[in-house]
């Protein structure tokens, strides 16, 4: 192995870094000083000079090496490429902020030891980077599992609460499935070659037909990852389970190494993908972005909110690599370009929004050890901190100007705007339609945010204790701050990103290399006369006429600001039980996608001196798909079991007749 | 030299503990046997690394990259076993669930048991193969009895008749080998059940005659692999005897099973030229894995769990030998090292586990890593070891033995994915509960002593990562050897 | 940047301030004589503001300074909005920073500002009015967003001079899929803007009002800039009606100064038949309860996407 | 067709007989008879090896004989009754199918192993060839009887006969395996018996009976 200066070998150092982080919080478990207050911060960071590093190198070419581990026939291949780049880019800069947030975050007592938790966290974090860099099956498939195990664990960290247990069964079982679907698809694209680095899937040429199954099977298991409807059953447990910089972890960064095995597969293992596989992603993410969102309009969880507005969003990504796709079989290469571009850039954004917000929900529970929105509100008074960059975090993910939200989904639109040629009639009429969902996901995002936001820290505190609820300590703070700025810098900034993200898509989908339209301050994918997008300009324009009206209203009229109760509207008492709950605020989306949800309502009876209204709201894919799937394995079970009788007889039986009935069958 | 010490070592030991095995220094005597037999081993070892495959002993035992490391395995886990096996014992003692004089029977048959293994493994002569096999039996069916309680009684009973008539039917087919050989190899006989001699001639062995003696050798020896629908002594006997035991006849007396039933494959498939014995092969291992995965899904007792989940990983083995070719051999080979030693960590840390909870049942067994954490964590890492999570070696077996079955049998594949599945649900289903969680147990004083099972997942870690060269080398050599279409 | 184009911009945002309260005075006036009524005067909505902008302002104990804020930013995004809409002249130098989709952007970001300020006091009316005004965005906004789409896939760009200015020169003719969109967006009007059939503005009755539930702890010059902001969104929706489908007489970088002079008062011209065509459907319907709103608004998306349709298959 | 020499005869005569006692062990239902039956089948079977050796002139045959005698016909038998009189069991419950059922099973079975041992037959080079086919129907027919028996004692016994069947494949097929190995399954066979011996005991100790239900609780279905 060649152990001089590259990219590679210094992301590679990175990674071992993070490992050995890991294990140096071995050495003394119990102690929460060496654990968290010292070893996150060297772990955040390693994540920055990750980041750096694969900035840096996103232009440069591919580069790879053998690393000494692994199979007899099959060493560890690991290869960095562009593509690469990016989401190491990604896990780097999102982990940063995570690693510094949870060097204030965990505390004594919590579920496992602190040593533990260093040591899962950190191969979590070195499993992720290793998915990115790995370029065989092998490699791929060890961090792949190593990842899924890694954060199984830290799911698991408050393992006493049976409703956590089950959780993280379900979430470590469909991964486990999902990965095995990733396997068979490796299989089938060695092309029977029996060599499973990827440059020889590279090589293979397979039939038409056994690139649709692999494709598929790809499909299955990083949609099993990724959450994708209707594989997403376990992420609104499993993510709210685990500690919140886990659950961000997990939820930024963790869902988009699905993406990119998508990508990976279905653009450079695969070559060509052909263009209707491209319908089938985006039927799927378009299914899982409406699934997503309307469920994360009716959660009472703030961290379940979160997650199925994970599962959104991963649908939105996925529109845009079924969009991706369909252009690239169709030859549209620079379509092509775009939506992948949009595809990736929604990818960075969700990784510092949903952490954000994770980390955001992570001070709450801190604060107030309440996940349930309707015990919380108000809170923007004790956590201005936290209540405000939060507040970014909420801005930008319900796809609001000038925030980075609104970038990819500037993108993501163009891109289904200029469709227009794509040489298939039913597919020019489908897409459109994905346009107007991917509108109304957008506009359901909003209403998600602010029924967040709104519940959490505005209005009056539903629960007396949460007068005693304190901000964020500083270090928190840091941690919220670094991904806050993310956001904004990504959306006021996205030329910069977005040339380099060109890079990637032309190398990816094999395109000449060329230069990305545009000042550099206006966003122009093709040409400025036909869509441009300056959010500098817009921003600026926004907050000098906000500046100005705030100065000159001011300088003008100098009247007195008054604090008075609220109106109460004639009631005598008004108190903070009469808001809205959450329940309420979700009460027009259950009402308009009623069939959609499994709801049991518990009513009260006109008699009952402190009436409840509760209702509860189930995932109906659950009980049409895996109830009656566990339901089919339990019945399969006792039928097979019958087989085991107890009688010796009947055994000697089944030897009898398996040597007869091999006997005839020679004969 | 070196395969006398090793033959020698536990058959003395035998000897020496069916005379003094009560004493309160036995269990001390059988880990020196045992550490004993793991030197020759050892030594052997080195020489075959040093100098190669050798027949040895008027050509009556042979050591070849096939069984070299099963040898080394076998050795090993015997010696790891007999450790786990002193504290264990001794506290079973305690408890009075076994008396001197059991425990004198239990340390001489587990050196007569690891002897027979031994032989087995490294014997020429496909007779003798036999003879050690059915000593393997008989010297385990009294282990397995060795609590005296009616359900081990059932279950020595039915192991002990069902392994009987299997191995006899072994026997017919090792005849009917005997027979085409001696029309070949002359009527002397002397050689006509040499596996070398027999591999030598292997393409002018009757066929007709050597398929016939193929069913009868594999619904022999396969029925102690434990292969559906032969695997109905399996759980019982895994069940219902000492953990020590359990852990061996799952870890190393499958493997014995499976390496005469490839033995003899690989002499039947010369013969043939045809697909047939992979075929059933396949058919055995698949209805195997799918119909133990089902049965994983109802129990309750934890040590039929697992084996269960023998059964299970038998069936994978099984199928990738019937696959044959080198990625598929090297594969199941792979597995077998990986299996037994996951496997028998596994029963390490479940036996201290069920003795701590005072029950086998898995609904009394809570929340292990609160009052132990190295039991709670060598269960969980031993079990996730041996659903094929990686990076123990378990995965990297199933990698290639999954990735192989999808170019080669890809109608195989749907059935696999369903099993493994359904596998992996039942087994962490219930595992989890049983680490994780609220405990009624008291949390220990002292940490057990559980080095064997961690040594065991480290090797198991390791060959997921790094497998040494020359084991490379000779799973390759095995895997040529074995051959298949 | 063109001087011509600096000063269309300026000129828009002036006049887009100054018109906005008359607009809504003016749509006011139509309906009160529509009604049979006695009109109020067209000034009206500038007394208003001028008597609140006297008037101390008095704060709930509870709000925080997002509530404070929120006035400022819900108005400054609607003079940004009405600085990209080409209300006069396609010339806009700051059109290139932000198109429709944007456009769409920013009103959303005014919505989403006000639905938080609404909730921030913690009344049980605020709470309720942003639920609805976040219930009526969800399928307002989409549905806006595609009627942009229209218009856009016909003229091939999202810059919306760049649209207006297309289908000027396009011939004259009748185009189903803008007839659709036409039929969607005055729906999305309607809605967006708090009027009859979805919201009443006239009235505070608790079991209907949106729009008046969320202001009902602003007073002062808070309440000035919310309700002045409100004219502004109504105008704003007014001259992106006009943008879209009756674009005839804006000035364009090729009319020059001329052309400038002249598109003023053809804007108030149309904004006079608008107010009245306004002002007509809000007499002529009931307003609806507000769980019939997601319908109405349903099929305003509906609409909008066959419009889409209709365009793609017919391909004008 | 040249008539057999007398030894053939003989031996095929050996052949026909021990058929004949498979068939009357597997409607047989008292322990006592079953025992004496297997001891008549080890003497026939010590017999027919004897007949071979004389004829073929091998000198292990003979050694093979002799153990054959001393284990089957004596050593084992004597052992059974000894059991069978200290535990106290001499009748087998009613069979799990009917005796009728049975032998029309039977039949079917020796049809089947005549079939399956033509080919084998055809190939081989011993005088004794054409008793393999009955050689593979003992083993069978023992099988058979094996699943049909409800006490430990006389599956055994079955067990026992299988063994015998082995023996008399392997003389028939080829004059008898290699000493090393025929020593080594004597052996073994005799280690079986002792630790069935062990085996009863506790049985009964445990249960009282040697009644195979007894033994029925491990299972997985209900």
């Amino acid at each position: 192995m060649d152990v001089s200066f590259s990219y590679l070998n210094a992301c590679l150092a990175v990674l071992l870094a993070w490992g050995a982080i890991g294990l140096a919080g071995m050495i003394r478990p119990r102690s929460l000083g060496i654990a968290a207050r010292t070893l996150f911060p060297l772990g955040a960071l390693c994540g920055i000079a990750l980041a750096v590093l694969a900035v840096l190198s996103i232009a440069t070419p591919a580069e790879r090496a053998v690393l000494p581990l692994g199979l007899p026939d099959l060493p560890f291949h690991v290869r960095r490429d562009p593509l690469a780049s990016v989401f190491l880019a990604l896990l780097g800069a999102a982990s940063a902020g995570i690693s510094i947030f949870s060097t204030g975050y965990f505390r004594k007592g919590e579920g496992a030891l602190p040593g533990l938790l260093c040591l899962e966290y950190h191969v979590f974090l070195a499993s992720m980077g290793l998915v990115l860099l790995a370029d065989d099956a092998y490699a791929f498939m060890v961090a792949w599992e190593t990842m899924a195990l890694s954060s199984y664990f830290l799911v698991t960290t408050q393992h006493r609460i049976p409703e956590i247990r089950s959780a993280g069964f379900l979430y470590l079982l469909i991964a486990h499935v999902g990965a095995i679907s990733i396997l068979l698809s490796f299989g089938v694209m060695q092309g029977g070659s029996w060599q499973f680095t990827f440059d020889a899937m590279r090589a293979a040429h397979l039939s038409p037909g056994w690139a649709t199954v692999a494709f598929g099977l790809a499909m299955f298991g990083f949609g099993a990852k990724a959450g994708l409807v209707p594989l997403h059953v376990w992420l609104p447990e499993a993510h709210p389970a685990a500690p919140s910089p886990v659950s961000a972890l997990m939820s930024g960064v963790m869902l988009k190494t699905a993406v990119y095995g998508v990508l990976r597969v279905s653009f450079d293992l695969l070559g060509t993908p052909q263009w209707w596989w491209g319908l089938v992603a985006l039927g799927l993410g378009l299914l899982s972005a409406f699934y997503g969102v309307i469920f994360a309009a009716v959660q009472t969880d703030m961290k379940r909110l979160l997650a199925w507005s994970s599962i959104e969003n991963v649908g939105v990504i996925f529109t845009g690599v079924g969009l991706t796709i369909v252009f690239h079989g169709s030859g549209m290469g620079a379509l092509a370009a775009l939506a992948l571009i949009a595809t990736l850039y929604h990818c960075l954004n969700h990784a510092f929004m949903k952490s954000v917000l994770f980390l955001g929900t992570g001070s709450v529970l801190h604060a107030t050890g309440e996940r349930n929105l309707g015990r919380l509100g108000g809170l923007i008074h004790r956590m201005p901190w936290v209540a405000w960059l939060t507040l970014i975090g909420v801005l930008a993910i319900a796809g609001l100007p000038p925030l980075n939200g609104f970038v990819s989904e500037w993108l993501l639109l163009q891109a289904f705007l200029f469709a227009g040629d794509v040489p298939r009639t039913f597919v020019n009429m489908l897409l459109p339609v994905g346009a107007a969902v991917v509108a109304l996901c957008t506009a359901l995002a909003g209403y998600v945010m602010v029924k967040f936001f709104g519940v959490i820290f505005l209005g009056q505190p539903r629960e007396a204790a949460l007068a005693g609820a304190h901000d964020a300590g500083l270090v928190e703070r840091l941690g919220l701050l670094w991904l806050a700025l993310g956001c904004v810098g990504l959306g006021l900034f996205p030329v910069q990103v977005i040339e380099t993200l060109d890079v990637v898509a032309r190398d990816l989908l094999k395109l000449p290399a060329g230069r990305w339209g545009g000042d550099w301050w206006l966003l122009a994918p093709a040409a400025a006369r036909h869509a441009a997008y300056g959010p500098l300009a817009l921003f600026g324009v926004t907050l000098i006429v906000v500046a100005l009206a705030g100065l000159g209203v001011r300088a003008v009229y100098r009247r007195r600001v008054r604090r008075g109760p609220a109106w109460d509207c004639g009631f005598v008492r008004l108190d903070a039980r009469m808001q809205d709950t959450a329940e309420g605020f979700g009460q027009p989306i259950r009402h308009v996608f009623e069939p959609f949800f499994q709801m049991v309502r518990e009513l009260p009876t006109p008699f009952d001196f402190a009436p409840r209204y509760r209702v509860t709201v189930g995932d109906r894919l659950w009980t049409l798909l895996y109830l009656p799937l566990g339901a089919t394995v339990r019945w399969t079970a006792d039928r097979v079991a019958r087989l085991q009788q107890g009688r010796i007889a009947t055994y000697l039986l089944y030897s009898f007749v398996t040597l007869i009935a091999l006997l005839a069958l020679v004969l | 030299m070196e395969v006398l010490l090793l033959l020698g070592s536990p058959l003395l030991g035998a000897l020496t503990l069916w005379a003094f095995g009560a004493r309160s220094w036995a269990p001390g005597l059988n880990v020196l046997f045992s550490a004993a037999t793991f030197a020759a081993a050892c030594a052997l070892t080195a020489r075959v690394i040093a100098s190669g495959p050798m027949v040895l002993a008027r050509e009556q035992f042979l050591v070849d990259p096939f069984n070299v490391f099963l040898v080394t395995l076998t050795a090993f886990v015997g010696l790891t076993t007999s450790i786990f096996s002193r504290p264990y014992m001794r506290v079973e003692a305690e408890h009075g669930r076994v008396s001197p004089g059991r425990l004198r029977l239990y340390h001489s048959m587990y050196q007569l048991f690891t002897a027979t293994m031994l032989i087995a493994l490294t014997t020429n002569n496909l007779g003798l193969l036999w003879v050690a096999m059915e000593a393997a039996t008989l010297s385990t069916v009294l282990l397995v009895t060795l609590y005296r309680t009616p359900a081990s009684l059932e279950a020595g009973w039915k192991y002990f008749i069902l392994c009987g008539v299997g191995i006899a039917q072994a026997l017919f087919g090792t005849m009917l080998l005997y027979f085409a050989a001696e029309r070949v190899l002359g009527a002397e006989g002397v050689t006509a059940l040499l596996w070398t001699h027999l591999d030598a001639v292997k393409g002018q062995l009757e066929p007709t005659v050597l398929s016939l003696a193929f069913v009868f050798l594999l619904v022999g020896y396969g029925t102690k692999v434990g292969l559906a629908p032969l695997h109905n002594w399996l759980p019982d006997a895994h069940a219902e005897g000492p953990t020590p035991i359990s852990a061996v006849l799952s870890g190393l007396l499958l493997n014995v099973a499976i390496y005469a039933v490839v033995r003899c494959k690989v002499l039947v498939e010369g013969s043939l030229r045809s697909a047939l014995p992979s075929q059933m092969m396949m058919g055995f291992g698949l209805l195997s894995v799918v119909l133990a995965a089902f049965f994983l899904w109802r129990q309750r007792d934890i040590k039929r769990l697992f084996a269960y989940s023998s059964i299970e990983h038998m069936g994978i083995i099984t199928f990738a030998f019937g696959m044959g070719g080198p990625v598929a051999n090297f594969a199941a080979l792979l597995h077998m090292t990986v299996h037994s030693l996951t496997k028998s960590a596994i029963f390490f840390a479940v036996g201290h586990a069920a003795q701590k909870a005072g029950s086998q049942l898995i609904e009394n067994i809570r929340g292990l890593v609160t009052i132990s954490p190295t039991i709670g964590w060598g269960l969980m890492l031993g079990s996730l070891a041996i659903l094929g999570m990686p990076p123990f070696g378990v995965f990297a077996s199933e990698f290639l033995i999954l990735t192989t079955a999808m170019k080669q049998q890809p109608w195989a594949t749907p059935l696999l994915l369903l099993a493994l599945g359904v596998a992996f649900a039942a087994i962490f289903g219930k595992v989890q509960p049983m680490v994780f969680g609220e405990t009624p147990m008291r949390r220990l004083p002292h940490p057990p002593a559980l080095l064997p099972v961690f040594v065991h997942l480290a090797l198991v870690l390791m060959l997921g990562l790094y497998v040494p060269p020359y084991l490379a080398g000779w799973y390759r050599d095995a895997a040529r050897l074995i051959g298949g279409p | 940047m063109s001087t011509l184009g600096a000063i269309t911009q300026l000129l828009e945002i002036v006049c887009a301030l100054l018109a906005a309260p008359a607009f809504l005075g003016w749509v006011n006036q139509c309906r009160a004589w529509l009604q049979n009524k006695r009109a109020p005067s067209v000034l009206q909505p500038y007394y208003g503001l001028r008597k609140l902008f006297h008037k101390d302002v008095v704060l709930a104990e509870n709000a925080s300074s997002l509530f404070r804020l929120a006035p400022y930013i819900v108005f400054g995004t609607m003079v940004a909005a009405a600085a990209i809409i080409p209300s006069m002249g396609t010339g806009l130098p700051l059109s290139m920073a932000a198109d429709g989709i944007a456009l769409v952007g920013l009103l959303a970001t005014a919505r989403v500002f006000l639905s938080l300020a609404a909730m921030d006091v913690g009344t049980a009316f605020g709470t309720l009015g942003a639920r609805r005004e976040m219930m009526v965005g969800f399928l307002a906004e989409p549905a806006l967003l595609m009627v942009l789409f229209v218009a856009a896939m016909i003229s091939k760009t999202t810059s919306l001079p760049l649209i207006a200015e297309g289908l000027t020169t396009r011939a004259l003719g009748l185009y189903p899929s803008l007839a659709f969109t036409a039929v969607a967006f005055t729906m999305v009007l309607l809605a967006e803007n708090a009027r009859i059939p979805v919201d009443n503005p006239a009235t505070h009755l608790e079991l209907t009002m949106i729009h008046e539930a969320m202001l009902l702890e602003y007073s002062g010059r808070h309440l000035a800039m919310m309700e002045w902001a409100a004219a502004l969104k109504l105008f704003n929706y007014a001259c992106i009606g006009f943008a879209l489908f009756i674009p005839w007489g804006t000035s364009t970088e090729a009319s020059g100064p001329q052309g400038l002079l002249l598109a003023v008062p053809v804007l108030f011209a149309k904004l006079a038949v608008a107010g009245g065509g306004l002002a007509l459907i809000e007499t002529l319907s009931a307003k609806l309860r507000v769980f019939r709103a997601p319908e109405f608004l349903a099929t305003a998306f509906l609409l909008a996407v066959l419009g889409l349709l209709v365009h793609l298959l017919l391909g004008d | 067709m040249s008539p057999l020499s007398f030894d053939l005869q003989l031996l095929n005569a050996c052949a026909a007989l021990l058929l004949l006692l498979s068939f009357s062990m597997l409607s047989q239902r008292r322990i006592v008879n079953l025992v004496n039956l297997l001891a008549l089948q080890g003497a026939l079977l010590c017999a027919a090896t004897l007949l071979v050796a004389w004829r073929t002139g091998q000198g292990h045959l003979y050694l093979s004989a002799a153990l054959t005698l001393a284990l089957k016909v004596i050593g084992l038998p004597l052992l059974l009754h000894r059991l069978i009189r200290r535990l106290n069991v001499y009748w087998d419950a009613e069979p799990v199918i009917n005796t009728s059922g049975t032998m029309l099973i039977g039949l079917l079975v020796v049809v089947f192993s005549f079939g399956l041992a033509q080919p084998i037959s055809a190939l081989a080079s011993t005088a004794t060839r054409s008793t393999l086919g009955i050689a593979i129907a003992v083993i069978l027919l023992s099988f058979l009887t094996m699943i049909t028996r409800r006490k430990a004692m006389s599956q055994v016994v079955a067990f026992l006969s299988m063994e015998n069947g082995l023996f008399f494949g392997a003389m028939s097929a080829t004059y008898g395996m290699p000493m090393v190995v025929e020593l080594g399954v004597a052996l073994d066979v005799l280690v079986a018996m002792l630790v069935l011996g062990v085996f009863f005991f506790q049985i009964r100790e445990q249960f009282d009976s040697l009644d195979l239900h007894h033994l029925e609780s491990l299972k997985e279905g209900e």
